[in-house]
C-alpha cells in the first residue's frame, strides 16, 4: 500500500514547546511529591540521620549558572537533558516499587504520582529521541549514568523513608535541570516568534 | 445493473479531546453497487511503516479511534481511507494530522449564573471552570471562551466573546425575563467545544411601570 | 544589669529575583544587654569549606547579598547566622537552600490599560512587560502572569490567569465604571511577585438606559 503524500514534519520549535510543557509538568510533579513526603516526615528527622552519598547523576558536568548555561550549544543542551532523563528510567522503577510499601500516610497518593512521573518521563523521552534525530549527530550522544543503588531502599522504616526522600530529591533537581535546558532551547528555537519568550 | 469501483471516500474530521487520544471520521463515497468495505491506514512522519487503524469500533461507524499508546504528539500522522469492493479499491486523499492542532476540548464545567445589581439595574454574572482535563493553571494551555444568552422561547442567541476570562457580566436584561445561558471553549490552536448544558435564570421584575 | 549570651538568631527568608543572584535576611535574637554583632556563614553541598557572607550592605540591615559570582544553582547552600557578644556566640539553626527554588521576581513593568471596542461593547486591553531583571528572552526564566481588576470603591477583585502571554482583554465592563488593574508574575517553579502598582481607567458611558 503506497502512501502518496510525503508526511509533513512537526517543526522543531513546536517539538521544543511541547517538550518544555512536559518537563515543566515533570518537575512540578516532583515538587508536589516532595511536599507530600515532607508533610509527614519532617526534615528534622532527616537532619539527624546520615544523608546518603551523592546523586547517581552528579558525575555529569552541567552548567550551574546562567552564563554557563547560555554558552552551551543546542546539541549539548539536548544531550544533557536526554542523558539525565535516561539515567532515571531504572531508579523510577525502584521508587515505583518502593512506593507501594512506603510506610507513609500519603502512600497511595505518592504511588499514583510516581506512576504519573514514569508516564511523563517516558513520553518526554520519546519526544527528545525524535528531537535529537532532527538536531544532528552531536545531539545523539548521551552520557551513561548507571544507577547502582539496587532495588531495595532499606529494611527498616526510617532508612526506607530517608532513601526514598533522597532519591526523590535527586530526581527533583535533575528534572529541574532538564526543564531549564529545554526552556533555553525552546527560546533559541523561537527566534521567529519573539512573543513566545 | 452496472457495477463499478467504489467512489472516493473522504477523511472528514479528526479530533482529540486532550492530546492523549484522537479519533478520525470518514465519509464513504458511492458503493459502486457492490458490497464495499472501508479501512484506514496511517504512516508516521519519517517512517515508511504503514499501520492499519487500531480500533474501528470505540467511536462508532466510519471512524477510527487511537488510544493513548497509539497517540503521539511528537510526530505527524499521514492518514488515508481505502474503499474496496470486488472490482478493486479507491483511496481517499491522504491527510496530515498533528494531534496538538486538532484539539476539541470538552465543554466548560460548573457553569453558574446569578442575578446581581448595579445601581438598581440587574445584570447576570456568569462564571465557569475550564474542562478538568485542561491544565490551564500551569500557563501552557490557553483556552478562550464564548457565551450565548437568549430569552426562553426566542430563537436568536446573543453571542459574547469572553477571551480568557472565566466570568462574564451580561447587562441590558428584560425585566422579569427567563434566560438560557451556555458557554463553550477553544484552545488557541484548535476547535470550539460543544456548548455546556443550558443554565436557566429568571430576572426579577425591576421595571416599575410608572 | 545582668548580661547574657545573645539570643538565637533566625534565618527568616532567602529570595532570588532572577535566578542569578540571591539575598538572605535574618531576625536577630535578644542582644543579652551587650553590643552584639552578626555574621552569616555558608557551606556548599559536598564541600567542607566554610565561607562568610560576601556582602552585608547591598540588601540593607540584617541581610546578606550573593552576587552572580557567588551564586550557583543546583547546589545546596547550608547557611547559618551567628550572633556574638562579649560573652560568646549563639548559632541559628542551619538552613539548606537551592537558589532555583527561591525565585521571586519583581512585579511586571510598563503596565498599560486602554479601552477598546468590539461591536459596540467596550473592553479593556491590558499589556505589560516582564520585570527587566528577569531574562525571559533566553528562556532562563519562564514567567506566567495573573491580573486582578476591580471597580474603585469595591472590595472584591476579579482574578484572571493570563498564562505566559503579556496581554489580556477584559470584557463585560460596567458602563461608566472606574477600574483598577494590577498584574503580577511567577516563575514556572517559584513565588508570586508583588502586585504592580495600580493602573486606573474609566470606561465610557455606553449603556443607554431606555
Amino acid at each position: 500500500l503506497y502512501m502518496v503524500a510525503a508526511c509533513k514534519a512537526v517543526p522543531i520549535s513546536d517539538l521544543l514547546d511541547r517538550a518544555s510543557q512536559r518537563s515543566d509538568r515533570l518537575h512540578s510533579l516532583s515538587t508536589m511529591l516532595t511536599r507530600e513526603l515532607d508533610s509527614h516526615f519532617p526534615p528534622i528527622g532527616r537532619m539527624i540521620m546520615p544523608r546518603p552519598a551523592m546523586c547517581h547523576t552528579s558525575s555529569l558536568q552541567t552548567p550551574n549558572d546562567k552564563e554557563q548555561a547560555l554558552q552551551v550549544s543546542e546539541s549539548d543542551l539536548l544531550s544533557l537533558a536526554r542523558s539525565l532523563l535516561r539515567a532515571w528510567v531504572d531508579p523510577l522503577l525502584v521508587l515505583s516499587s518502593s512506593a507501594n510499601t512506603l510506610p507513609h500516610p500519603a502512600q497511595n497518593s505518592i504511588s499514583n504520582k510516581i506512576q504519573e512521573l514514569q508516564e511523563h518521563s517516558k513520553n518526554l523521552g520519546d519526544g527528545l529521541n525524535i528531537l535529537s534525530g532532527k538536531m544532528g549527530p552531536a545531539a545523539q550522544t548521551m552520557s551513561l549514568l548507571p544507577y547502582r543503588g539496587g532495588n531495595d531502599l532499606g529494611q527498616d522504616k526510617i532508612s526506607k523513608l530517608i532513601n526514598f526522600q533522597f532519591l526523590l530529591s535527586c530526581f527533583r533537581r535533575d528534572s529541574h535541570k532538564i526543564d531549564s535546558f529545554l526552556k533555553v532551547l525552546r527560546c533559541r528555537a523561537a527566534k521567529m516568534q519573539p512573543e513566545m519568550c | 445493473t452496472r457495477y463499478s469501483l467504489p467512489g472516493k471516500p473522504a477523511l472528514t474530521r479528526c479530533r482529540s479531546p486532550e492530546k492523549e487520544t484522537f479519533t478520525c471520521w470518514w465519509e464513504p463515497g458511492s458503493d459502486g453497487g457492490l458490497p464495499t468495505t472501508y479501512a484506514l491506514y496511517y504512516r508516521k512522519e519519517n517512517s515508511e511503516t504503514v499501520y492499519e487503524c487500531p480500533d474501528y469500533h470505540t467511536a462508532g461507524k466510519n471512524s477510527c479511534f487511537f488510544n493513548k499508546n497509539d497517540t503521539s504528539i511528537w510526530v505527524n500522522y499521514n492518514i488515508t481511507v481505502v474503499a474496496s469492493n470486488a472490482l478493486g479499491s479507491t483511496f481517499s486523499d491522504p491527510v496530515d494530522i498533528d494531534v496538538v492542532y486538532i484539539v476539541k476540548p470538552n465543554p466548560p464545567e460548573k457553569v453558574a449564573v446569578t442575578v446581581m445589581e448595579d445601581k438598581g439595574w440587574p445584570f447576570l454574572r456568569v462564571s465557569w471552570e475550564p474542562p478538568h482535563k485542561a491544565d490551564t493553571r500551569s500557563g501552557w494551555i490557553t483556552l478562550i471562551y464564548e457565551l450565548r444568552v437568549k430569552l426562553e422561547g426566542e430563537n436568536e442567541w446573543e453571542m459574547h466573546l469572553a477571551g480568557q476570562q472565566k466570568m462574564f457580566n451580561i447587562f441590558s436584561l428584560r425585566s422579569g425575563g427567563r434566560y438560557l445561558v451556555q458557554v463553550r471553549c477553544k484552545p488557541d490552536h484548535g476547535f470550539w467545544s460543544e456548548w455546556s448544558s443550558a443554565s436557566h435564570i429568571k430576572v426579577p421584575d425591576y421595571f416599575h411601570r410608572e
